[in-house]
């Protein structure tokens, strides 16, 4: 009885959402808690595409349903994934900012016949689990190894590596050690902080005592950057001349006018500087900086969001509206376009991102404002880390 | 050796900025008894102040730090009359019910008015950059904030067992009924020494916001480290706060020294010791 | 006669002051014996002391035998040595009723179980109902103990103490604050325990200790300076000086 | 005594007699039940979530309410069963529902055990910091064995079986959602049992007067631990059942957040009340789901605002307010 009364249920949504003209996205991120502003730039990246390229594809119209999980949490993300797909009945799963709480929807896909289009999420394995899931961002082992390259370039044979000690530091430290000893340098030691770190300064005590000549490091973007940065000047490890090396998270742009002048010169690499010099990156910046309202809040996640209402919308377009999960996602494999950060495709094999990583350096414009400013460019990586996890 | 002197000096600056951020509360729960969660949210309060003053009025770094106590005090006395009045003596879980409210809505309203980025305090020239102790470097900031954390304890003391006032507040905390029998004005004592911690609470946010950076989850961020700090010292006591600091700043710099990976475990482990071994805090009043 | 409860060279001390200086009694099964002496004299630290709720400096405290000092209060009661509180120690929320049958449940070793009302029990309930009746509390079995008259509540803690079942029974001034009309009560009730039950008593009430008891052990800072019948208490010089003289003030004399 | 027995057999009325054994509350619990089924059909997922913290806010309950322990580390246990279960079905192939809920109900009860032989060596603000320590310990714990936890990335891949081999654990929620009522009528009624037995009876014994119980010649840390122990195993078949609804555990659910969350749908509730503990919940769980649909972006203030307001007007909880002011109401015309 149940059953049948679930079913019913499920051929309503289904058949409701395949006739109508309005298809909806349902995009789930933290737009509340301590990551809000990552959820805002979402929501940026989204509301910069429709005003840029409207709200329709074809004569469907686009609709967009936001569900909030603050912090990472599975089993919400889960049950909210579950409701938008039963209840509001969207076509489209996009956002996760979180890779655990991605992972939770992904046994979802198949039976719901949605595909997922991952905004942020950086693990390698979010891919692998399950064909409906396409990625617009990068991933951890994809930002980091270009650096170990820079790194070894600039004459640092031997490197410690210290990363907040959970699965994206981890996939930065075995990125960095992987493509550094590849190049033929040494990682002399690598260290884990626990993620509630607050005072850096006995870590840079042991970077200093190790002997390396350059350091590199992976914190999620958020408040402990500012005191880290500030523990790398003044601990005497700049003065000393051991190198630093991280991945754009350290330096998002919404970070910067806080990290100020500490800042100056750090390198990183990155996916995606706001600062990017192309006419597609001019326009994408001033619509999504209209749209978050405080243009000092712009960071990495809209571009990531924009890319993605860009493949939802090739989705669309390549079903005609109809709800075709497998159609949807062989659509736009291989798909290669112009991004607001430069040229970009859709791997076909898995699905995620090949793009360029750029090595940036933290600058100061005329106006006294901070801006990452891209000096090199690593065109067209992949991401290594889904062989490491196949190894 | 110079590994051991090198740890002690992160300790103690670890510490002191601890023991700056945290009395204000010490003084809440020892001396109101108020389980007051919210308390990072006024030292928020006061770091936003005084990013406000220094950032964007181009005031002092001293001005900034005025700007901020009294600002903070200024918002809180509404908050006191209205909200903490009705939960003193209240039990415990009330009490963590309403600050957790309040802390709540601080949140809200600070995501709301001045977005979720970080704000800085910017620091005068003699404060930035580094010292050379010989053996090594560290922040100039760090000594002014272990100043300022010794400075701070002694007026403590002072106004607590040296004045007239401090006299009264021992009496009310000892038997509230019986200070009031006496012609104590006990209203008056809780509201000035709720000012006290609330302006401590603000000053140790601006202080601390090197260490601490300022953000609207700021209060529930480090809601943990500050409960910690106090019931380790004994709520209420100074010197018991200052040992606790000083204790759990050397146990958390020699675990992120030693063995960094583990250093949760450390310092986790260690406050149930210590917890254990004196459950009233380390310098708390046998009952 | 063997002793059943002794009390040997007890002595504590709260910093400096002396509040026990090597106090000893000895009770036999019967015993009727009332502990008195002026404010302050360290009665209710006594008390203490011997249910495990202070740990004595020195001195030793045995139970049939068996040396307890070192045992904390409950295991002394599983022993039999039972007391009452100066001031009513009771559960606010729950009914006499209830404070009873948790007591005689407690003492039959069922108190952990969890399953069952206790009143699914007839003869826990039988046992509950006849102590209640005896104490005159059984109409107000019912009401919680937060609405029930003060001297109820005193008559409530006899309840629960008689219905532990001891073998020594150690009551702090049970008649303090129960007015007068129902004093005469809680003599019937004392009156109606077991012959065999050996029984130390606090009170101010001389009237009622010289009904009560036996035998009357007087405290005066923390020492015993009379152990005898209750007719040569009054004539006794020591004990005249220690109520009516300076003795009393010299609260840390040892 | 033969005068008294007759007064003995007092008959208190068919609803009272009713209530006391928990049949108006398994009752409730499955119309509640049936109701959120028909009034939320699309939301099940929300709903069985809402069902495995009300397990964990009533295992607060025993703890806090009965006993007066003061927590701010209770995930641990609710945690503890989530990855029981989850690691049951992962690594060990235990993938029949059932058996993945006795798992869990153990390993809650065995964490239940650690963390009340911690927890319970202090009192008041002390005992609330050792929760903490506690709650973070475990969290550690988990990040740490990634192997066996999946660390921060959570434990996913877990695939309970169909019921009876007919109904499965699908994307509409159906059989989870129904499995979580009949779980929480359950444990209710399990737990109705447990606060009338005479270890109920001596738990609240204990929250009132330590000294009292021990005159009495009961040892109130072993009522307290034992305590702990059911109460992880009532946390523990909460955390199960998120693991098999959701078919996968994160580092959340062994947070300091949910712990003190949880503690604040207690208290909302109101202490000290099984329908006080599911009240609390429901409450809490509707209107920050409603909120944060409606305005992700402010729906903290309005629940801080909520929370202050119950402190100001219902200070002893939604439900144990409304139950005072009944009493009060009903007592008037007597």
């Amino acid at each position: 009885m149940k059953k049948l009364l679930a079913a019913a249920i499920a051929f309503a949504a289904l058949s409701g959402a395949a006739y109508a003209d309005t298809i909806k996205v349902g995009v789930i991120g933290p737009f509340s808690g301590p990551f809000a502003l990552q959820g805002k730039n979402f929501k940026a990246g989204i509301d910069a595409w429709l005003a840029l390229n409207g709200n329709k594809v074809g004569s469907d119209e686009i609709q967009i349903v936001y569900r909030d999980v603050p912090q990472a949490d599975p089993a919400r993300s889960k049950a909210l994934a579950q409701e938008l797909v039963v209840r509001e009945g969207v076509q489209y799963l996009a956002g996760f900012y979180f890779t655990p709480d991605a992972m939770a929807a992904t046994a979802l896909l198949q039976q719901a016949n949605v595909p997922m289009v991952v905004m942020n999420a950086a693990t390698s394995a979010i891919v692998a689990s399950s064909p409906l899931v396409v990625r617009t961002s990068f991933t951890t082992w994809q930002t980091t190894t270009p650096i170990a390259t820079v790194a070894k370039e600039q004459g640092v044979t031997k490197a410690i590596t210290l990363v907040s000690d959970y699965g994206p530091g981890i996939d930065a430290e075995n990125a960095f050690k992987t493509a550094f000893e590849k190049e033929g340098g040494k990682v002399v030691e690598t260290i884990r902080m626990p993620l509630s770190t607050n005072d850096f300064a006995p870590l840079m005590q042991r970077v200093k005592d190790s002997g390396a000549q350059g350091l590199f490091t992976f914190l999620p973007s958020g408040p402990p950057t500012l005191a880290f940065v500030k523990a790398y000047n003044d601990n005497g490890l700049k003065a000393g001349g051991i190198k630093f090396y991280g991945t754009g998270d350290l330096t998002q742009e919404s970070d910067l006018p806080a990290l100020g002048e500490a800042a100056l010169g750090l390198q990183t690499t990155y996916h995606y500087a706001v600062s990017h010099d192309s006419p597609e990156n001019k326009t994408f910046v001033a619509a999504a900086e209209k749209a978050i309202g405080n243009p000092a809040e712009l960071s990495f996640p809209s571009v990531s969001a924009f890319d993605g209402m860009y493949v939802i919308c090739k989705m669309i377009e390549a079903t005609g509206g109809k709800q075709d999960a497998k159609k949807a996602v062989d659509a736009v494999k291989g798909l290669s376009w112009t991004s607001p950060r430069g040229p970009v495709s859709i791997d076909p094999d898995s699905r995620h991102i090949t793009e360029n990583i750029y090595l940036r350096e933290v600058a100061k414009d005329a106006s006294g404002k901070y801006y990452n400013k891209e000096v090199r460019t690593f065109e067209k990586q992949g991401d290594p880390g889904l062989a490491f996890v196949k190894k | 050796m110079q590994t051991v002197l090198s740890i002690g000096v992160d300790a103690l600056a670890y510490g002191m900025a601890l023991f700056v951020i945290s009395i204000g509360l010490s003084v809440t729960m020892g001396l109101m008894r108020v389980v007051n969660l919210a308390h990072g949210a006024f030292a928020m309060i006061g770091g936003y102040f005084a990013s406000y003053a220094v950032r964007d009025l181009g005031l002092g770094y001293a001005a900034g730090i005025l700007v901020a106590v009294v600002g903070t005090v200024v918002i809180a006395i509404p908050i006191e009359r209205l909200l903490y009045r009705r939960i003193y003596g209240a039990p415990q879980l009330t009490q963590v019910l309403m600050t957790i409210g309040i802390t709540f809505c601080v949140i809200g309203i600070t995501n709301f008015a001045f977005g979720p980025t970080l704000k800085t305090v910017p620091l005068p020239p003699l404060l930035q950059g580094s010292v050379d102790l010989g053996f090594r470097s560290i922040a100039a900031h760090r000594i002014f904030v272990i100043i300022c954390g010794f400075t701070v304890a002694a007026g403590l003391w002072f106004l607590v067992e040296r004045t007239n006032f401090g006299v009264k507040v021992r009496a009310t905390v000892d038997n509230a009924a019986m200070t009031a029998a006496l012609g104590v004005r006990t209203e008056v004592v809780y509201a000035v020494s709720f000012a006290v911690a609330i302006a401590l609470a603000a000053f140790g946010g601006v202080i601390g916001a090197e260490l601490l950076p300022l953000e609207p989850y700021y209060a529930l961020r480090y809601m943990v480290t500050f409960l910690v700090v106090v019931s380790v010292g004994g709520a209420g006591s100074i010197p018991g706060a200052l040992i606790a600091c000083l204790l759990l700043g050397t146990i958390d710099t020699t675990g992120r020294y030693l063995a960094p990976e583990y250093g949760e475990f450390f310092f986790y482990l260690a406050v149930i010791l210590i917890v254990t071994l004196f459950p009233r805090g380390l310098a708390g009043r046998m009952k | 006669m063997k002793s059943l409860f002794e009390v040997r060279n007890l002595n504590k001390k709260f910093g400096g002051l002396v509040v026990t200086n090597d106090v000893s009694i000895s009770m036999a099964p019967g015993d009727r014996l009332a502990l008195i002496g002026p404010n302050g004299a360290g009665k209710t630290t006594f008390i203490n002391l011997v249910t495990g709720n202070l740990q004595p400096d020195s001195g030793d405290v045995t139970l049939g035998g068996e040396n307890v000092t070192r045992l904390g209060p409950a295991s002394r009661v599983h022993r039999g040595l039972v007391r009452s509180f100066q001031v009513t120690r009771l559960f606010q929320d729950m009914t006499p009723e209830e404070h009873v049958a948790l007591a005689v449940l407690q003492r039959e070793g069922h108190s952990g179980r969890m399953f069952g009302h206790y009143s699914g029990r007839a003869e826990v309930m039988d046992e509950v109902s006849a102590i209640l009746d005896r104490l005159g509390l059984f109409d107000l079995r019912h009401l919680k103990v937060r609405e029930i008259a003060y001297g109820q509540q005193r008559l409530l803690e006899i309840a629960m103490a008689m219905a532990l079942k001891p073998r020594v029974l150690l009551l702090d001034e049970p008649a303090a604050g129960v007015p007068q009309s129902e004093t005469a009560r809680i003599e019937a009730a004392l009156a109606s325990l077991p012959a065999d039950l050996a029984i130390l008593m606090i009170d101010h009430d001389m009237d009622l200790v010289f009904r009560f008891a036996k035998r009357v052990v007087v405290l005066a800072a923390g020492t015993v300076i009379f152990d005898g019948l209750p007719k040569d208490v009054t004539q006794n010089a020591r004990v005249r000086e220690a109520y009516l003289g300076s003795y009393a003030d010299a609260g840390s004399a040892a | 005594m033969v005068a008294s027995l007759d007064r003995t057999i007092a008959t208190p009325s068919f609803t009272r007699r009713m209530a006391d054994r928990g049949v108006i509350g398994v009752l409730a619990i499955l119309v509640a039940g049936l109701a959120g089924y028909l009034l939320m059909p699309n939301n099940l997922a929300l709903l069985t979530q809402m069902i495995a913290v009300a397990m964990l806010v009533l295992s607060i309950d025993l703890v806090t309410g009965y006993c007066g322990v003061a927590t701010l580390g209770h995930a641990a246990l609710f945690g503890a069963g989530a990855y029981g279960a989850g690691i049951a079905a992962v690594h060990f192939g235990i993938t029949d529902p059932v058996a993945m809920t006795a798992v869990g109900l153990l390993a809650g009860a065995a964490a239940g055990l650690v963390s009340g032989f911690v927890i319970l060596r202090a009192h008041g603000l002390a005992q609330l910091v050792l929760s903490i320590a506690v709650i973070h310990l475990f969290h550690e714990a988990a990040n740490k064995a990634s192997g066996w936890t999946g660390g921060s990335d959570g434990l996913s891949a877990i695939t309970p079986d169909a019921f009876f081999g007919a109904f499965e654990f699908d994307l509409w929620g159906v059989t989870a959602y129904a499995y979580g009522v009949i779980l929480l009528a359950v444990v209710f009624l399990a737990l109705q049992i447990l606060v009338r037995s005479p270890f109920g009876m001596l738990a609240r014994g204990v929250r009132q007067d330590q000294i009292r119980i021990a005159a009495m010649g009961a040892s109130s840390h072993s009522v307290l631990l034992r305590m702990y122990v059911i109460s992880g195993a009532v946390a523990g078949v909460g955390g199960a059942l998120s693991a098999i609804s959701t078919q996968v555990v994160g580092l959340d659910s062994l947070s300091f957040t949910l712990s003190a969350e949880a503690l604040v749908m207690l208290v909302l509730g109101g202490t000290g009340s099984l329908y006080g503990a599911m009240i609390g919940t429901v409450v809490f769980m509707l209107f920050e789901d409603t909120l944060s649909a409606a305005n992700p972006f402010h729906w903290l203030t309005i629940v801080g605002a909520l929370l202050i307001a119950v402190v100001l007007f219902a200070p002893k909880g939604l439900y144990g307010s409304a139950a005072a002011f009944a009493g009060r109401v009903r007592r008037r015309p007597a």
